[in-house]
């Protein structure tokens, strides 16, 4: 097993701490991951990227050729890295504030209103933890319970007093996706 | 209606890289404007530094060369000598400048090199990600000073025009900035008297424009132009600060 | 400590702290800014930590050459264009036989370049990029826990032998994020540092310096450098060897192009379980592995040489073989990172025919 | 004076600078994103521009034409 | 031109000024102090000539850049700590692909090392001492006339192929006066540049850079580069023999250690007519004259390497081998110069034993 | 009778390389002499420059490392970094401070490193032969100034003292000169000043030596000491040029 | 006050500086070479000698002890 | 015939245009000839020396291991380089400036009181000259009347006016030694 998962958006949208999130995960789960961010001139208030894998055996190449999932979390990403995925990928975005247009034939596609969601339990910024709720039902790559179980861990002393409205994201994400 | 303000034919119509409300696009634009007033398109060559401003190839429409961090006093030396009559000027930020650059600046400013310099102050390391600057501010947060800039022991910040106004051969200094209507006027005008410096050959002519880096000063662009006018303009006075006579 | 997730420059820096290093100098370059700025951060927290963000690399590498002398454990970091500006004080260091870690998280050239991961600095870092006749110690770390683990080795080596050790990162080493497991510090048995500069309190005032006047002399200190890296040639040379028993073919690379190699491998493998490729990985690349692989020629007559680069560690192959055996050569240059499928591919192009199983 | 400006909202970084600095209140920001997902600046014609081009000195985009009688 | 007896760094100096050079930036140091204070003297009389001495090494080679952007012939010249400094420029000049002539009259190393001749810079100069990939033309002169002489080559190569050409003396032919005839130039017809910068009038703006960051333009860049370099490596590849036509032994020796080596087969001979030692003596060191002596290899066995140093061309004659011979090293680094009669000695020892003559 | 002046003991017993007349001499020993009489001598750590005070190790009798031309400043930083209660100090030429280590020279300075500089000004590259300094003076011909130097494109002298005097973390600058006995005491007590703030730890200090080359100069040692007097002294003036309370 | 001074003529390399700056004129140059080929100082018992140490503070190569009374 | 000659003594004394002009009359010659000065940091207004060989033949080294002659124009060159010399070499000095104490036993010696010579003719300044009369006499290297032909060209446009005393001043050592 060796799967490559693409976070991208704005830069100010979390896009980096989600994928930190999943990676970390991961590695409580003993698993192999790395995760790469994008970075460069370009990036200058501009787009963000993230790749993160997770395997169960050594991980060759950590950059984003051909990955499995892409998460897109504004229109320039879902248009520019659906190109990306191999045949057969999966395509989850925000469809709170991406319209799915022309998509590729040969992928599967989500859209899931995380902003919308976020905004319901009272705080946007935590929409790209709602994708990633879902995305966890849809990959299987990690287990939602552990996650919830290490996530003091994973958020670390400093960010302790969101643990609450990040679990809740998780969950109604995870849920939508189980409706 | 008459159109009265449209875009300037040396700015090529692209988008440009920098973040929202960075002041390198201000200073871009009216750098391009006086190229075009000034009709000096056609004779003169820009030397861009490593730093945000690395990519100004791309929307000045002028012939550049790119110089090694530091270095675009020395590249711009070069051409000048071998180039008299051609309007060269360098575009450098205060790492670049003040930093990497420091016996560049100076020696070339000591020289009386026939070049103009626009220096681009923003208090920061911005391309490579807000490290601290010889140019932050006493007690400003960096990725480098992360309990703010201890004067101390980091020095206080590097005053570049007063440094270089005690050089004989600096002919013009002034100190600029982009956070408003008013200042980018004045702006317009430093860059302008600048490049006429350099056109009667008088000496070495450096404009130090004071402006925002939002993204890692860590503000909107507005409070970052507030910043400018309530915070860094106490070290780093506005005005004139040295011109003899063109 | 537990296993944590970190960035490569990270793992370095922490290693480095907890290796005894107390002093970083150092000047912002991508793709390695957060080394200095996590530097900036911790020795903060270092009884008589010093973090200094130099004027320019020329000034870092020569504040590391004054807290050397002085005894202290030193490390500074860059980029490309960064580390060609530090030649002359690498030059310096290795000429008056002071230690000193240097981390060179590569990026693509020449020239101003790019930012993305290269492996084109392989000349400079083990032919000596600076002037004269010296060799340093050159470690390539191929995962976030080796950056980790050769910072440690490092130290302890630039101590031992006093002579500069350079980590050879690049772009993807330095960007990623991978679990981590930060040792606590072995103390080996080092020499003591008789050499440095305290004030010549109750003892002869003592002189580190690289001007050596008299010709003879100099000869003579050029051939101890000489011995003393035969030395740790001996000594010191590591590799990693992957399935090298039976193999019809090995294949030499070292960090982030060593990961993409072995990826390809355990494809062709996949693909077809009788075809036979090993692989020598040199972890020092100065001393370079070549009696392995000399010894590896007496069993296999295809070497397949991967570098992200134009070719440069190939000469190293080259030179340990002697004509032994058949080199093949493939280059990614600039900043590009190949997938594994695609080296791959071209591997098996040059798999030994004869040998090549199943389509036989 | 009477004037109308032009904004080239893929230009436009949503910086705010048009917005803060026009004297007559005549530029606000859009609620609609552009391709690079940003708020863009649009013109109230309705306000009474005088074509004064404070707008178009203070773009960092140079996203702003401005037109006068 | 009269026949003149003239310093080395005169003869390069004149020879510049004759092949149009009209600038020159550089940063004293000994052994080659005479070359920017006879260019400081002579520029005055050149029309539109221009001397700087910068206030660095660093300084000079950018401003080189910028006067070869600019469209001028230019020079800078320095000695080993200095050219060290200039890694950065260097690698930024190729990378743009400036032309310019930088001569390193080579000094004992490392570090500060002595003022003596040595040729310890080898590596430095044809492995690229600064980051990225990219080659240089690197030029040795084994006398005062062939400073001159290659003086010219220099510069025409460098404008035709867009690349830095380097000088590689040493402080022995950089300080000798020998008697040298300072040719007219004779102009080669050479690409027209049309790349420098005058102002865009006229014509769309130009622009001379190294940033690539799209890492698939990096790479088309960087195989340009080494196409570019295979091109002057099979046009511009060029060498001295001496006595190869029934040779035993083969000598491979460059600039002053080919004078002394050229000697100490002199003697031989004289001692021994029957002893049959011939020379190759590589005047371009990159590109390296390989196809010569691997053709050599097939009727020579044993090949001998002399260099003052520790060894470092002695890879190159290994690459160009691939085990087709025995080679022989023996180095003298630190700035010592052996006289003829020491090396014919070492050589003598190498001697084929089968094949040696009278003793047998 | 009573022996009233003999040979410092920090000063070893060996006969110097310098030139006849040679200011580097003199003022090797007013060091050994305060490193003597300060007691300096078992915690001073100095860092010789690469110029005719490159051998300065074999004439003093303390700890030191040889920095390589022009960063003398950065190599003192980290060791005073170290070791903040060992007397470090740099001794530098002009071409070595003022040419190739200006950056290091100014943004030591600047953070107010506890460390002292020795700044040997004798206007002129002594070590390599005489080619133009940053120092040199306007007209004063050298090996590499022809005609000599010519202030309009070489750039007038640099006044070291007076340029770091700006900075905030300077705490100590005097400009002193060794051609006259009187000249020379002083000298020794500004040097002595200068290790006294740095053992209370104001700030950055430096001592700006006017010294001669007779050599370079192409005087005889006497016509340098007046040289000096009436010619160098105009652009070079003596005196304290800054000093904070100690 | 009298006073006298040695000169260790090894390492005098014949500056003249002692004997341009003694106040008594003292010091005088020998018109024989050191075996550096310098001629080197020499005092002049006669002269009047005050031990006043100007001399040796002038000297480059601290070639000068002093002796008072 | 490969002969090398080294010219030592203090700075002030001409000992490297001494050489030169060696050099360039044998170069005039069209002989085979190198020049090379000696340098260093040790030269700090100590001693200077150079050595010029002359050959029919290429220069193989122009260093001087072991010169079959020496001209030694003070006491410390006389020390010094006496012992470079090859066995039966010859050494040449300045007998008004060197007392010939402690002399190798297997070369061969000759003082030219050349500083008073030089004073004989009005000038000391040209002792050098003097002794590279002698020089030239004793080791048949150039040909005196060829270099007194070529002199205006050696001495070149800057000092034509010392052509007559130097004429002098060669032919006064060289006829010394004829006495
Ligand atoms: C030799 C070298 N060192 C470091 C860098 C990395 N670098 C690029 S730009 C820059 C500084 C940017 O700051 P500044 O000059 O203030 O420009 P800004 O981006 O703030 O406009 C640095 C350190 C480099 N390119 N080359
Ligand atoms: C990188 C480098 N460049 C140049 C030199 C050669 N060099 C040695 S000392 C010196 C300058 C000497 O002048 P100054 O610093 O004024 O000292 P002085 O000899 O006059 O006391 C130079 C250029 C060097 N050693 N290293
Ligand atoms: S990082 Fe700062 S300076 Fe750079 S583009 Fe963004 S706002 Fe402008
Ligand atoms: S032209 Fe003046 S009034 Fe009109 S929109 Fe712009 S700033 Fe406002
Ligand atoms: S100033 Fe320009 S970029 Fe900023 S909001 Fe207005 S139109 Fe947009
Ligand atoms: S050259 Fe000048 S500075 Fe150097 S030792 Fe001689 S007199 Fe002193
Ligand atoms: S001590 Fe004074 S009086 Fe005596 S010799 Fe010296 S200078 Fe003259
Ligand atoms: S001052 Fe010293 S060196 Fe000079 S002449 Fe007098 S004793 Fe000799
Ligand atoms: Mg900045
Ligand atoms: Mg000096």
């Amino acid at each position: 097993m060796l799967i490559k998962t693409m976070f991208s958006g704005f830069g100010g949208q979390g896009v980096l701490s989600t994928g930190q999130t999943l990676a970390k995960a991961a590695m409580l789960e003993n698993k192999h991951v790395t995760y790469l961010p994008s970075y460069g001139a370009e990036v200058r208030g501009g787009t963000a990227n993230c790749t993160v894998t997770i395997s169960d055996k050594d991980i060759a190449s950590p950059i984003a050729s051909e990955p499995e999932f892409v998460v897109a979390l504004n229109q320039p990403s879902f248009f520019r890295f659906q190109n990306l995925l191999r045949a057969g990928g999966f395509l989850l975005y925000n469809s709170s504030l991406v319209k799915p247009a022309s998509v590729r034939g040969d992928i599967e596609t989500l859209g899931i209103p995380s902003t919308g969601l976020a905004a319901d339990l009272g705080n946007v910024r935590v929409s790209n933890m709602v994708i990633l709720g879902a995305f966890i039902r849809i990959s299987n790559l990690i287990s939602l319970k552990l996650l919830l179980k290490n996530l003091p861990d994973i958020l670390g002393p400093g960010k302790l007093r969101l643990l609450e409205i990040n679990k809740k994201a998780f969950q109604a994400g995870y849920n939508y996706i189980k409706e | 209606m008459k159109k009265v303000y449209s875009r300037p034919k040396s700015l090529k119509k692209v988008p440009m890289h920098y973040c929202p409300g960075c002041g390198h696009s201000i200073i871009h634009r009216l750098i391009a404007e006086l190229l075009d007033e000034m009709s000096l398109r056609e004779t003169a060559i820009c030397v861009p530094p490593a730093g945000c401003a690395v990519l100004a190839y791309n929307y000045l429409d002028i012939d550049m060369v790119e110089a090694p961090h530091g270095r675009a006093t020395a590249v711009a030396t070069g051409i000048k000598r071998v180039r008299p009559d051609n309007m060269v000027f360098s575009y450098q930020g205060d790492g670049d400048l003040a930093a990497i650059g420091t016996a560049e600046t100076l020696h070339t400013a000591n020289r009386g090199e026939l070049i103009s310099v626009i220096f681009v102050n923003n208090a920061i390391y911005g391309m490579t990600g807000g490290q601290m600057a010889p140019t932050t501010l006493a007690g400003q947060i960096t990725t480098t000073s992360p309990s703010g800039r201890n004067t101390k022991t980091e020095g206080p910040p590097i005053r570049v025009c007063e440094l270089l106004s005690t050089l004989e051969n600096t002919t013009y200094l002034e100190r600029v900035a982009v956070n408003s209507p008013a200042n980018i006027k004045k702006t317009k005008k430093a860059i302008k008297k600048a490049f006429q410096h350099q056109q009667k050959k008088t000496g070495f002519s450096l404009v130090e424009i004071l402006s925002s880096c939002p993204t890692n000063w860590k503000m909107d662009p507005l409070k970052s132009c507030r910043w400018i006018d309530e915070i860094m303009v106490k070290e780093f006075p506005l005005g004139v600060i040295k011109e003899v006579k063109c | 400590m537990n296993k944590q997730l970190m960035y490569g420059t990270y793992a370095i820096g922490e290693a480095a702290i907890q290796a005894g290093c107390t002093c970083y100098f150092g000047y912002p370059i991508t793709p390695q800014n957060e080394l200095p700025e996590y530097m900036s951060r911790r020795l903060l927290e270092v009884p008589g930590g010093v973090f200094i963000q130099a004027e320019s690399e020329l000034a870092a590498i020569n504040m590391v050459l004054g807290a050397s002398v002085a005894g202290a454990r030193v490390m500074t970091s860059s980029s490309s264009p960064g580390i060609s500006l530090k030649q002359e004080g690498i030059s310096f260091l290795a000429g008056s036989e002071l230690p000193a870690v240097i981390v060179n998280i590569v990026r693509g050239g020449p020239g101003l370049g790019n930012i993305a991961p290269a492996q084109s600095d392989y000349f400079q870092a083990t032919r000596g990029g600076g002037h004269g006749d010296y060799k340093t110690i050159v470690l390539a770390p191929a995962s976030v826990q080796e950056m980790a683990d050769l910072t440690f080795l490092a130290f302890d080596l630039s101590d031992q032998y006093r002579m500069p050790a350079l980590i050879l990162g690049d772009g993807m080493l330095g960007q990623i994020m991978e679990p981590v497991v930060i040792p606590a510090r072995k103390k080996k048995k080092l020499p003591e540092k008789d050499y440095i500069l305290t004030g010549a309190r109750g003892r002869p005032a003592r002189l580190v310096k690289s001007l050596i006047l008299d010709t003879r002399q100099m000869e003579d200190h050029n051939w101890k450098l000489v011995r003393k890296f035969q030395r740790v040639k001996q000594n010191e040379t590591r590799w990693e060897s992957f399935l090298l028993e039976d193999a019809e073919m090995v294949v030499i690379a070292y960090g982030t192009a060593a990961r993409i190699a072995k990826g390809s491998i355990n494809r062709l493998k996949k693909e077809d379980p009788d075809i036979k490729i090993g692989m020598i990985r040199p972890i020092t690349l100065s001393p370079f592995p070549e009696k392995i692989i000399r010894e590896t020629a007496g069993k296999v007559s295809d070497f397949f040489v991967f570098e992200m680069s134009t070719g440069q560690m190939v000469e190293d192959v080259k030179l340990s073989l002697e004509g032994r055996g058949t080199v093949h050569f493939y280059g990614r240059p600039g900043g590009v990172s190949p997938t594994p499928a695609e080296v791959a591919r071209i591997m098996a192009r040059h798999y030994p025919q004869s040998k090549s199983t199943g389509k036989k | 004076m009477k004037g109308k400006i032009l904004i080239d909202k893929q230009f436009c970084k949503g910086c705010r600078y048009c917005v803060e600095f026009c004297p007559k209140g005549a530029i606000r920001l859009s609620t609609a994103l552009n391709s690079k997902g940003y708020s863009f600046a649009e013109f109230d014609e309705k306000k009474s521009c005088t074509g004064c081009a404070t707008c178009a000195l203070m773009c960092p985009e140079t996203a702003i034409e401005v037109y006068r009688e």
